[in-house]
C-alpha cells in the first residue's frame, strides 16, 4: 500500500501543467477564472484544445488518450483548476463510451470523430415529464415505419439542449412488454423536423435545461444503438458511469478555495472573515469532508483500476451521494462569506456591465444562483434517495 | 398564558386572510411582479384601505394602535403570498423609526401619508463594509449651521427603488464602528446629490444602491438624537427580525402545504410518492421545523415589546436563529421532495425557497445571531 | 393573545414554591440533587409530601388536586428545579387516569387511593420481544377459566419492575380476530404465584428495566379494566397521553443547567470552558431548540386544555419526537463539558464511597451513563420511527 | 498511488483476523472480561508468539519494524472484537514513546520484554485539569542529584493498573502550561510514594489513577530531554490517534455488520424490519460514514510518518474530526435500528457504541480537533 502519488503520477501531472499552460486559450482561461458565461464556439475552441493528445477519457483506438482513470482524474482536477475545463456537451462522458462499447462500426466510425473534434454536441434525453425518479417507465414512443422509426413524446431537463446538435433518448419501442424491457437507445439528430426544444428557467435565473418535444420525428433504423429494446442496459451501464464521474471533487474543491479568497477580503468590523475562529471551524469541518470524499474517490478509481468484475465496491457507491451533499456544503459556504450582499440580483446579460462603478463586488450577485442552483445535485442523475434505494439493494443487500 | 387571538385580532385575520386568497395567488403574483414598479400599486391600495398600513401606528396619527400580535398576523398572511409591496420597507422600517425617533411635526406629517398609501419610505442602514452590524456607519452627516451635508455610499436599500422618501442612518461624530455618533436623516429622492441603481433581488423584489454627495438636509429633517440614535435603530431592527420571523412562518406554511399536496398527488412507480416512507417521515421532519418556528415566533412577538434592552435582544436573536435554520431545513427538504420540478421558475416552491433564504440574510443570518446570543449568555430560564 | 404566566399562574407559582419549601424532606431534595440514588421506601415518602395538596394531574373527585393543565405544568416544573420531583411508578401519571376514565367504581375505590398515598407502585406491560415497535401484535394470552384469567407469556423493558406491586397489562384474549382487535387490559398483582420479574443491564450499567414472565398467572376476572377486547382503545389513549406528557422540557432543561454549572467550573487552560465562543455557541444553539419546544409545550397545553376534540394539535404530536431528540442533544452537552473525565465507570453502589479522597469530581462518573442512557429516550413509548409513521398519517394524511 | 496490501501485509490482515475469529468471539470477550485482570492472560500470550507485540519495533530489539499500515491492520482488527488487552497502552504508547524517547539501553533492555509479552507498560499524561492538552502537565520532577523526585497526580491512566512500569509525563522546568520543560520518567508501580487506584472505563476497560509522592526515579531512568520531551510525545500522540482511527474503522464495520443482520432477520408488521424504506436508508447513512472514516484513517496512516509537523497534525485532526463525528452518527443510528435490545448490556452493539464513543474523547474530541485543525489553517491541497 502506497497512498502517494507515484513519481509516474507526479510527472503525469507536470506534463499536463505543462500542456495546459501552453494549449489553454487565454481568453477561455479569463472567463472561466470570472465565472462568465461561455458561448458554443468558446467551448468548441476550448474543448479542441483539451483535446489535442486525444480524447482524455477514452481508449486509444476511438481517438482517445489510452490514460489510466487515475491519469484521467488528474488531467480533470488540473484542467478544473488551471481554469481550462470546458465541456462540449456529453458526448465525451456518456454517449461516446455507450457508441464504443455498444454501437456498431458504422456509428463508431460516424459520430466518434464528430465528438473528437468538437463537432457534434450531444445532450441526453432520458427523463420525462411523468417519468422522474421512476425513469423505467418513460412513455416516448418509437415506431418502426419501414427503414425508420417514427418517435412521439417529450423529454424533460435535458441540460444544454438549445447548444445541442444531437440528443441520445430512451425511447419506449415495445409498450406490451415490463416496463424495464421494450426500451431502447436511440440517436435523434435534434434538428430534424418534428423536434421543438423549450427551455426551462431555473430558480437561479438561468436557462441551462430544456424540454424537447417530438411530435412524429423520422430517425433512421441506423441510429439504434445496439439491440432493439436492450436499451435499459445501455442505460444503466452509463447510470452507473455517471454515479461514478460525479463526486464533484474537483468542483466543490474549487468553491472551496473561492470562498476562501473571498472570506480573505471580506472583514466583519476589523477582522478578516478568514481570520473568526467560527468561520474557520467551519470551513474546516468541511475540509474533513471533501478530503474523505477524495480519497474515497480515489479508493473507487484504483478498485476500478483493477477491473474487478462482480460486486460493486462500496466506496464508489457512495460517491454520487456523498458529492452531491459536500458539493451543496461548500455552496453554503460561499452564502455564508458573502452575508447580506447576496441581495441583489443581475441577470447574466447585464454582468459584463454591472458594478462598473457600482459599490458590491461582482462576484457578489452570482453566490445566492450558485447555491439556488446546487440544490439540483441531489435531485439529477438520480435523486439521493434513489441513490439510497440502490445502495440498500445492491450494496447491503436489504 | 394565553394563545388565543381577541375578537379584533381573528377580525383582523380574517381579513388579511381573505384578500390575499382572493387577490394574490401564485399567478396574480406573476402578474403584479411585470407591472412597472415590480408589484401591485392596486394592492397597494387595498392594503391603504383595509388599513394594514396604518396598523402599528398612534390614533393621534390616524394609526391603528396595533402592537406585535397584530404585525405578526399580517406579515404571516403576507408571507404565505409572498407579497412584493413594499410594506415591509415602508411601515415596519421607516415607520417604525417614526415611530420610536421622530418628533411629533414629523410623525404627524408623514404618518398619515404613509397610512393612506400616498408615500413610500425606505430605509438605508447597510454599507458596502457594515455587513450584519447597524452601527459600522461610514456615511458622513457634517453640520453646517442650520442644516446637514451627507455624503457616502447606502448599499441595500429595500425598495429604495420606489421610496419617495428614504432615512438614512449617517455619522455625525466618532469613528466608523463606535456606537455613539450615528443619527437618523429623512432625504428626498430627488434631492440634488442623491443618485440611485436600483436592483432585482434574488427573491424577485426590489432594492436600490444609493450614493450620496453633499446632500442637504434641513435641521428639521433629523430625526431624533444626531448622535445617539443607536438605540432606536436596534429597537426597530428587532422589531423588523421579529415581522421577519412572522412572514416566514407565513411562507413555511404555504410550503408544507405545497409538498404535501404535491406527494399525494405526484405519482412514480405506479403510486403516489407520499407513500414512501422516506417521503413521509421528510415531511414530518418539515412540519416539526415549522412548529418550532412558530413557537419562536410566538416568543419574539411576546418579547420585542420588552424595555429590557438584553432580554429582548436575546429573545430576537434566538428566533431568527430558529428561522435561519428552519429556512434551510425546509427549503431543502421541499425543493427536494419535487425534485426538478421544484427548481423551475415556473413552480412557486422555489419562489418560497429564495425569500426564506433572503429572509435569513437579512439583520443578520442564524450564525450571526447565534453568535450574538451567545455574546448576551444565551437565553434566560424565564418564559 | 397574551403570552406571559398571568398573575394568577404567577401566584400559584409562588405558592408551589412555597408549598415545595415547607414540605420537601431535606434528605430526599439532597440526593436528587447529588444524582445519588432513592430507595422504593425513599421515593414513597418523597411522594407522600408531593400528594399533601392531592395527586397533582388528577381531577378533585378522585383525590386529584384539579389543577388545570397549566398548573400541573408549574408544579412539575418547580418541583423538578427544587428538586423534589419522584415518581411512585407509573400509578400517577399511566394506570391512574385510565382507570377513573375507563374503570369501574369497585376499582376506582381500590386502586386509586392506593395510588395517592404512594401503596402500590405500578410498572406497564405493554411490549413484548417479539412486539417492539408493532405493539398491537403481542402474544400473551389471557385465557377465561371461570372467575378467573389464566396468563401466560413475556413482558419486556418494563420500567422500575423490581419495584412494583402492580402491573398493568395489554394481554390477549382473543386470539382469532385482527390483532388490534381481542387485546384487553388487565391488571396484576405482580406477587402473584407464576410471576418472574428478571432485572436487564443497560448499557449505563443500570437495572431500570425488567422482563416479566407469566406462567398460568390466575387473575381475577375484576381486574379487567373496561370492557373484553377494547384494550388497544384505553392503551391508544394511554400512549397519546403519553407522548404529550414526554417532551420532557423539565428533564432537559435541569441538564442544560447541570452541563452550564459545570462548564463554569471546568478550565481549558486558563479559560473557562463557559467563556469558550465555540461552547457557549453550542450551548445557545441548544437554548433555542429548548425554549422552541416549551413554547410548543404550553401551546399544547393551551390547545389541550380548550378540550378540543377531533383534529389532533400538530403542536403536541411533535412533543415525544422532539423532546427526545433535545433531551439527547443536553446529554451530549454534558459530555462535551466532561471530556476526557468521562472515562472511569463507577457502579451505583461505590459512588458514595469513590472520590473521597480521589481526583476527579464525583459527577464525572455519571455523565456517560447518562448519555448512553439518553439514546433510550427515542426508542421508548414508541419509537421515533413510530411517532413519525403516526404524525404522517394522522396530521399530514400521508 | 496504490491502495493494495502488500504480501506480507495481506499475511498479517490473515491471521489476526483468523486469531480474532477464533478466539474474540463476543462470548469470548465476555468470558475474558470476567478474568482478574479485566482481559485475557492467554490472548496475550498469543499476541506475542504472533508478533503483534513486535510489530512496530526494530528488528535490533527483535522487532519486526512495522510501520503504520500493520498497525493499521492490527488495530481494525482488534476493534472489530472490542480487545480487552492493554496493547494500546504497552505497544502504541509506551511503546512509542520508547521507540522515539528512549536511549539505546532502555531500548534494548525493555522492548524485548514488551516483544515477548512479559512486561506491560502504562504512557500517564493525564491530569485532573489537562483536558486534551498534552503540555498542561503539573507533576513536578525536582533535581536531586543523581535522581529525580515526582510528585504530583497523574489521572486517566489507560491500564496502569495492570502495568509493570509506568511512563510518566513531568515538568522539570517552567510554569503549568509551558511547552518546554517537560520530561518523561520510567516508574516502576511498585516505587515507594506511588499509589494506584484502578477503576473500570465506560467501555469495559480498565485504568488507574497514580498518585506519586516523591517517588525517586534515577537517571538511567529519564526518557529523552528531560526539558525537551514534548514533540516526542506529540508525535505518539498522533500515531496513537492514527491507531485510534483504525481501532474505530474496525468497530464501525462490524457496528455496520451488525446491525444489517438484525434488519435481515428482525420482523416487526409482519415482515422483516429491513424491508422499511426508512431503515434502509438509515443503514446506507452508516455505509457512508463508514467509508469516509476508513478513507481518512487510510489519510492519517499515511500522513502519521509525515516529519513536516504542521502536516502531519493537519491530517491527524481532520481523521480524528472524521472518527468523531462517524462515532456518535454510527452509534446512534446502530442503537435506534436496534430497539431496546441494542441498550442491553447482553447483546453486543452498545459495548462497540461505547468505545466509539470513548476513542472519540481519548486525545481530544471531534470539537478539539476542529479548532486544532482550524488553528492550523485547515487541511492543505495536496494528497
Amino acid at each position: 500500500m502506497d497512498l502517494l502519488f507515484t513519481e509516474g503520477d507526479l510527472t503525469f501531472r507536470e506534463e499536463v501543467r505543462r500542456f495546459l499552460n501552453d494549449n489553454t486559450i487565454p481568453d477561455i482561461r479569463r472567463k472561466l477564472a470570472e465565472g462568465l458565461k461561455l458561448s458554443k464556439d468558446e467551448v468548441a475552441a476550448g474543448t479542441r484544445s483539451l483535446y489535442k493528445k486525444g480524447v482524455p477519457t477514452w481508449p486509444q483506438e476511438y481517438g482517445g488518450t489510452g490514460w489510466t482513470l487515475l491519469q484521467q482524474y488528474i488531467f480533470e482536477e488540473e484542467a478544473r483548476a488551471f481554469p481550462a475545463l470546458v465541456k462540449f456537451g456529453m458526448g465525451e462522458d456518456l454517449v461516446g463510451p455507450v457508441i464504443y462499447t455498444f454501437g456498431d462500426l458504422a456509428q463508431k466510425r460516424y459520430y466518434l470523430p464528430r465528438i473528437a473534434n468538437a463537432t457534434d454536441w450531444w445532450c441526453q434525453g432520458f427523463s420525462e415529464p411523468e417519468a422522474g425518479s421512476d425513469l423505467a417507465s418513460l412513455k416516448t414512443r418509437a415506431a418502426q415505419h419501414g427503414d425508420h422509426y417514427v418517435v412521439d413524446g417529450q423529454k424533460i431537463w435535458i441540460s444544454s439542449a438549445h447548444y445541442a446538435d444531437w440528443i441520445f433518448c430512451l425511447v419506449r419501442t415495445n409498450p406490451d412488454v415490463k416496463k424495464h424491457q421494450g426500451i431502447s437507445f436511440l440517436l435523434i439528430d435534434i434538428k430534424s423536423p418534428g423536434v421543438t426544444v423549450r427551455p426551462i428557467q431555473l430558480i437561479n435565473g438561468g436557462y441551462e435545461v430544456s424540454e424537447v418535444f417530438f411530435d412524429d420525428v423520422r430517425v433512421p433504423l441506423a441510429n439504434l444503438v445496439g439491440e432493439k429494446n436492450k436499451g435499459w442496459m445501455y442505460a444503466k451501464y452509463l447510470l452507473s458511469k455517471e454515479r461514478f464521474d460525479d463526486a464533484g471533487v474537483g468542483l466543490s474543491k474549487e468553491r472551496m478555495l473561492r470562498a476562501l479568497e473571498l472570506a480573505a477580503q471580506t472583514y466583519v468590523g476589523d477582522e478578516r472573515l478568514i481570520d473568526q475562529s467560527s468561520f474557520r471551524e467551519k470551513v474546516a469541518e468541511l475540509e474533513v469532508q471533501l478530503k474523505a470524499l477524495e480519497i474515497t474517490q480515489l479508493r473507487a478509481i484504483a478498485n476500478a483500476s483493477k477491473q474487478q468484475q462482480g460486486v460493486q465496491d462500496p466506496a464508489s457507491s457512495i460517491l454520487k451521494l456523498r458529492g452531491s451533499e459536500v458539493e451543496q456544503a461548500a455552496a453554503e459556504l460561499l452564502m455564508a462569506v458573502i452575508g447580506p450582499n447576496t441581495l441583489p440580483y443581475i441577470p447574466d446579460e447585464e454582468l459584463g456591465s454591472w458594478n462598473e462603478p457600482s459599490i458590491l463586488p461582482r462576484w457578489a450577485a452570482k453566490i445566492a444562483p450558485i447555491y439556488f442552483y446546487s440544490r439540483a445535485a441531489s435531485i439529477y442523475s438520480g435523486s439521493s434517495e434513489i441513490q439510497k434505494n440502490i445502495i440498500a439493494k445492491a450494496i447491503l443487500g436489504l | 398564558m394565553n394563545f388565543d387571538l381577541s375578537e379584533e385580532q381573528r377580525l383582523l385575520t380574517e381579513s388579511v386572510e381573505r384578500l390575499m386568497l382572493d387577490s394574490y395567488g401564485f399567478g396574480d403574483r406573476r402578474k403584479y411582479g411585470r407591472e412597472d414598479p415590480g408589484f401591485s400599486e392596486a394592492m397597494w391600495k387595498r392594503y391603504a384601505e383595509l388599513g394594514l398600513l396604518a396598523l402599528p401606528f398612534s390614533e393621534e396619527c390616524g394609526g391603528l394602535s396595533g402592537g406585535p400580535i397584530e404585525t405578526m398576523i399580517v406579515m404571516e398572511a403576507f408571507g404565505k403570498s409572498l407579497i412584493l409591496e413594499p410594506y415591509f420597507a415602508t411601515v415596519i422600517l421607516a415607520g417604525g423609526l417614526l415611530r420610536r425617533g421622530g418628533n411629533e411635526a414629523q410623525r404627524t406629517e408623514l404618518i398619515p401619508l404613509i397610512v393612506n398609501g400616498r408615500t413610500k419610505l425606505a430605509f438605508a442602514y447597510a454599507e458596502p463594509h457594515s455587513r450584519y452590524d447597524l452601527f459600522h456607519v461610514e456615511t458622513q452627516a457634517k453640520n453646517q449651521g442650520n442644516f446637514w451635508a451627507l455624503s457616502g455610499v447606502k448599499t441595500l436599500v429595500l425598495h429604495g427603488d420606489v421610496a419617495h422618501k428614504i432615512i438614512v442612518s449617517a455619522r455625525t461624530a466618532g469613528g466608523t464602528r463606535e456606537k455613539n455618533g450615528i443619527g437618523l436623516f429623512l432625504v428626498d429622492v430627488d434631492a440634488p446629490g442623491l443618485t440611485r441603481r436600483p436592483f432585482l433581488t434574488q427573491d424577485g423584489l426590489r432594492g436600490a444602491e444609493i450614493a450620496l454627495e453633499n446632500v442637504r438636509v434641513d435641521e428639521g429633517n433629523l430625526i431624533g438624537d444626531p448622535e445617539g440614535s443607536l438605540p432606536a435603530i436596534s429597537r426597530v431592527a428587532d422589531e423588523a427580525i421579529t415581522a421577519l420571523c412572522a412572514e416566514a412562518v407565513g411562507c413555511f406554511t404555504q410550503m408544507q402545504a405545497i409538498t404535501l399536496s404535491y406527494l399525494k398527488t405526484r405519482e412514480q412507480f405506479g403510486t403516489k410518492i407520499g407513500s414512501f416512507q422516506v417521503l413521509q417521515h421528510r415531511a414530518v421532519d418539515m412540519l416539526v421545523e415549522l412548529e418550532q418556528s412558530r413557537s419562536m415566533t410566538l416568543y419574539a412577538t411576546m418579547m420585542v415589546g420588552e424595555d429590557n434592552t438584553i432580554e429582548r435582544e436575546r429573545a430576537v436573536s434566538a428566533a431568527k436563529v430558529q428561522i435561519g435554520r428552519s429556512s434551510k431545513a425546509i427549503g431543502h427538504q421541499s425543493i427536494q421532495l419535487h425534485g426538478g420540478i421544484g427548481m423551475t421558475m415556473e413552480y412557486s416552491i422555489g419562489h418560497y425557497f429564495k425569500r426564506v433564504v433572503m429572509i435569513d440574510t437579512l439583520f443578520g443570518d442564524a450564525d450571526h445571531h447565534l453568535r450574538r446570543l451567545a455574546a448576551l449568555g444565551g437565553l434566560k430560564k424565564k418564559i
